[in-house]
């Protein structure tokens, strides 16, 4: 825990839930998103449905799910269906507002890297690979993306491009014929990046609280628009903290660090 | 004419060494007792594909069994790495692991394909990866009607797809509830197909509600009953996900002497599942399902 | 957020003069209430698409409601002709009917490239057939991998959709058992969804068997609650498919004069289902479902 | 009632009943085609997988259906699945090993008409079209058709070539690339027809009891190729007349005539 009286990962949750609007339709990974999700359904977005890759559709989760394909998503689920329905008559089809993603490497025009560090042919690290990822950044409404600051994981431009951003080989999402607005915010531990949507740079939208521009600049590999006005994002409130902490994740899972 | 067979007999009559091989489940229904079986008979120079190669891959990997993987999400959920993989994959000497890779919305419309038996399909995707650059299997191709770009991929048809699911009858229709994956289209693409249950009932149990059977007896070579041969991967009604076990793995995997500990074990050393569940005898309790039945429906008219 | 909405106020909001409308249903399902109401508000110019438009594409027909058929089977199975189609077709004066024409594969593709939200959809179809020489929509396509020859149709995406089914929860989460003809993806490949249903029931009821969904709320705008709003078609489960009436179509439609006198009393002379129903009171005890209800499952873990 | 004590009725679906072999997956078609299915189960084929176009598959209906998509054949079926499947996972996947088709019209090379009597954009009759016809001639491993002998119905050539049979503008089945074998037998009241395998015609194969081929040629309207040997058909036995008329049609509904 820091000194702020929560951990990195209950603050990003927190600011992800945010992020989500009532009645939304979020298409949902494990960790922090699905926490986040339940957050927001447990606070001011009690009518969002909640669909899992796996093919659960309105899941209300009666335990923490730690897999995609928990089996606590089903039990009492709206709905199932099968891989190809997901991919092809939700996601393709527009029906997901929300999409939330993660990666090893998010660079300067917010594509996604979950493929390889270093070439493709002779990877320094394997990493898993797109999944539904490229789709989700395809054609989600928007895709949210969290991520902890890192000189690492924010590179000026990633490795490989697993997922697409706001600009590829000089080509703008709309000249490449993508539906949705792909990776509109980086929710990060110590503040929220947000595309231009002219450029499609990434850049300083938000920090938390007590965080200078300096220390996200520090970390991240390319040099950051600040907006003017700065925002400043209110601190995760007692009643946020509780849910997580009581409900969501007694256990500490995923919000111990 | 029952196609029931135990598992040995199963893998043995419809899994030749260069086989393309899926044992399809997303999360659920994994059918680690065929993959071990697999491994026991030592077959070789297997294409192996699936979405998802998770622990059991990892394992036929390890073991040596694959000479390809055609896939789109190669890790351990919420646990860590697939560390066999990853060491055929990143090793400097040697042969390396071939790889086939695309995202899920790719590999799922591929499977489609086969299982409609035509030579391709479509998605609009891939705009903006780097993923048509490392594969010759994602190109192209226009709307004959509106001009639009698309992507295309091939079909993919398995020589032989082995499914887990709740329940079959001896003919092998086979019902599913709880998440259905691709088990479906992969059965279809497949020129032979396994199915492993948990039990094998009367087709009396099958008629009586047709509605859930997800793949029909006429594709289906063998059915083996096989029951906890999901383990450590789950079956909705019967088992729950055994997540301390997908844990380990990271520590397992991540040292190969380790690992070779574990397939001499829990693989080799067991002639079969019921073994393999014998030396677990805390098991079924703890992963054994809570009851959440629902009601039945009127078929009448 | 209830979308419950008398069948009345579902037609008035969701169903639009020159709108592309499916009414689908395959034998089973097929939505008579709705097909009835929108006659009584008087739409017109209609687009109409379904497989197998039947008896109430034909009344729709003779009611003036419709500008354009598509369509791959326009019969009263088992019974004879829509003669109201055919007097539209076969007309040597005045303006036929506009048709569009596909066999039931083809029909299916569009709805599914619909569905999936992709301007077409491929099928190994038509060859040796004069449908492409009287249809536009019927194309060539080149496989990007193998250079085959395949056919192409256009995705097909009504304004709005109309299915009926068992069951479903305020919100449009909606259940159908028994034959589920292409309702899903009619309903995916629509803007505007109306559900109309034997029962609104508890979202309780539809989360205890998830599996059977077939039509997520999300994609629904309305939902009527319309006992035997099916009749003449019928409801697994629910109410017996009215032969007598099939058979009795073929002379009433063959005389425009006794379609009229039909239509008078039966679909302008009812304000709504439910007079229709109370006018008919020996439907119910004879085509009321047996009752064979299955096994529930478990969905515990 | 002819004066052989059967209706050609009958004597149509006990014939098309011969020519399934146990075991076949059959693509079924209401009325005699659905009769002519259950007599082989009740006699020499009960291995016999029925599966209806409506998407019942392995149905036993336990009343005569008078719809393809008859309640029926849901009650106790192995399996219901949507149109979709049926057509891609079932017809184009190649398991359909027999199909049923009948027509208004049937030329010299099989090539059946269900769509316009007349030209299709003004026709004298317009019939219902293809439905699941043109792509079960196409995919079905073979197609057995079954109708009424007459002049009307066997044109050289048909109006609308709604689905394939042996040649079309002069190409064969396999230039055209079709997979199945198309419409190898046409069960008529008199004979049966059988296609030629190198011409693609259909030619006299066998005529039923006190049947003279002329009679056959009479109704056909191109030069019938008589086979040499002509087989001579079996009439039907009585163990077949009896399950026809006491079990699967009491009501005569479909026999009658």
């Amino acid at each position: 825990m820091g000194t702020d009286g929560y951990t990195p990962s209950e603050l990003m949750t927190v600011m992800a839930a945010r992020e989500l609007r009532d009645g939304e339709v979020v298409f949902v990974g494990i960790g922090l998103p699905n926490l986040a999700c339940n957050l927001a359904r447990a606070t001011h977005a009690p009518g969002l449905t909640l669909i899992y890759e796996s093919g659960a559709v309105g899941a209300t989760p009666s335990r923490l799910p730690v897999s995609i394909g928990d089996p606590c998503l089903v039990t009492g689920a709206l709905m199932v269906v099968s891989i190809a329905d997901v991919f092809q008559y939700f996601l393709q089809n527009g029906l997901i507002e929300v999409g939330f993603l993660g990666g090893a490497q998010i660079d300067q025009y917010g594509n996604i890297n979950t493929t390889t560090i270093g070439s493709y042919s002779h990877p320094t690290v394997r990493l898993p690979g797109s999944g539904g990822a490229a789709e989700i950044a395809t054609h989600a409404h928007r895709t949210l993306v969290m991520s902890r600051l890192s000189k690492r994981a924010f590179p000026a431009t990633v490795d490989f491009h697993t997922s697409p951003g706001h600009r590829y080989q000089g080509r703008s999402r709309a000249e490449l014929g993508m539906p949705g607005a792909g990776p509109v915010k980086v929710i990060t531990d110590k503040a929220l990046l947000a595309a231009n949507t002219t450029t499609g740079e990434l850049e300083l939208d938000a920090v938390y609280p007590n965080v200078k521009p300096d220390e996200v600049q520090q970390q991240v590999g390319w040099e950051l628009e600040v907006r003017n006005p700065l925002n400043q994002t209110e601190p995760p409130t007692s009643d946020e903290l509780r849910i997580l902490r009581d409900i969501l994740d007694p256990n500490k899972i995923y919000l111990e660090a | 004419m029952s196609k029931v067979l135990p598992m040995r007999d199963a893998i043995a009559t419809y899994v030749n060494d260069g086989d393309t091989v899926m044992i399809e489940g997303f999360t659920h229904l994994i059918c680690f007792a065929a993959g071990h079986e697999i491994i026991r008979q030592g077959r070789k120079d297997l294409t192996l594909c699936r979405l998802t190669p998770d622990v059991v891959y990892d394992q036929m990997i390890a073991a040596g069994c694959a000479r390809k993987l055609i896939f789109s999400w190669a890790g351990n959920p919420g646990a860590g790495s697939l560390h066999a993989f990853r060491r055929a994959v990143e090793r400097v000497q040697g042969e390396r692991l071939e790889i086939d890779e695309y995202s899920h919305f790719g590999m799922v419309v591929r499977i489609a394909a086969g299982a409609a038996h035509v030579p391709f399909g479509i998605l609009r995707n891939y705009m903006g990866t780097d993923l048509p650059n490392v594969s010759s299997n994602i190109r192209r191709i226009t709307c004959p009607f509106t001009g639009e770009q698309l992507a295309a991929v091939p079909a993919l048809e398995p020589d032989v797809t082995i499914v887990h699911a709740q329940r079959a009858d001896a003919k092998g229709n086979t019902q599913i509830w709880g998440l259905t994956g691709v088990q479906k289209e992969a059965a279809f693409a497949a020129k032979r197909v396994i199915v492993v249950v948990e039990q094998v009932v009367d087709e009396v149990i099958i008629r009586s509600d047709p509605n859930r059977t997800i793949i029909p007896g006429m594709i289906v070579d063998a059915v083996v009953a096989e029951p906890w041969g999901a383990h450590p991967s789950y079956v909705q009604g019967y088992y729950d996900r055994d997540n301390d076990f997908y844990l380990a793995w990271e520590g397992i995997s991540r040292d190969p002497g380790r690992l070779q500990a574990y397939l001499d074990e829990w693989v080799f050393g067991v002639p079969d599942r019921k073994t393999y569940m014998a030396r677990q005898p805390d098991l079924t309790d703890r992963l054994r399902s809570t009851s959440a039945v629902c009601e039945g429906v009127n078929y009448g008219y």
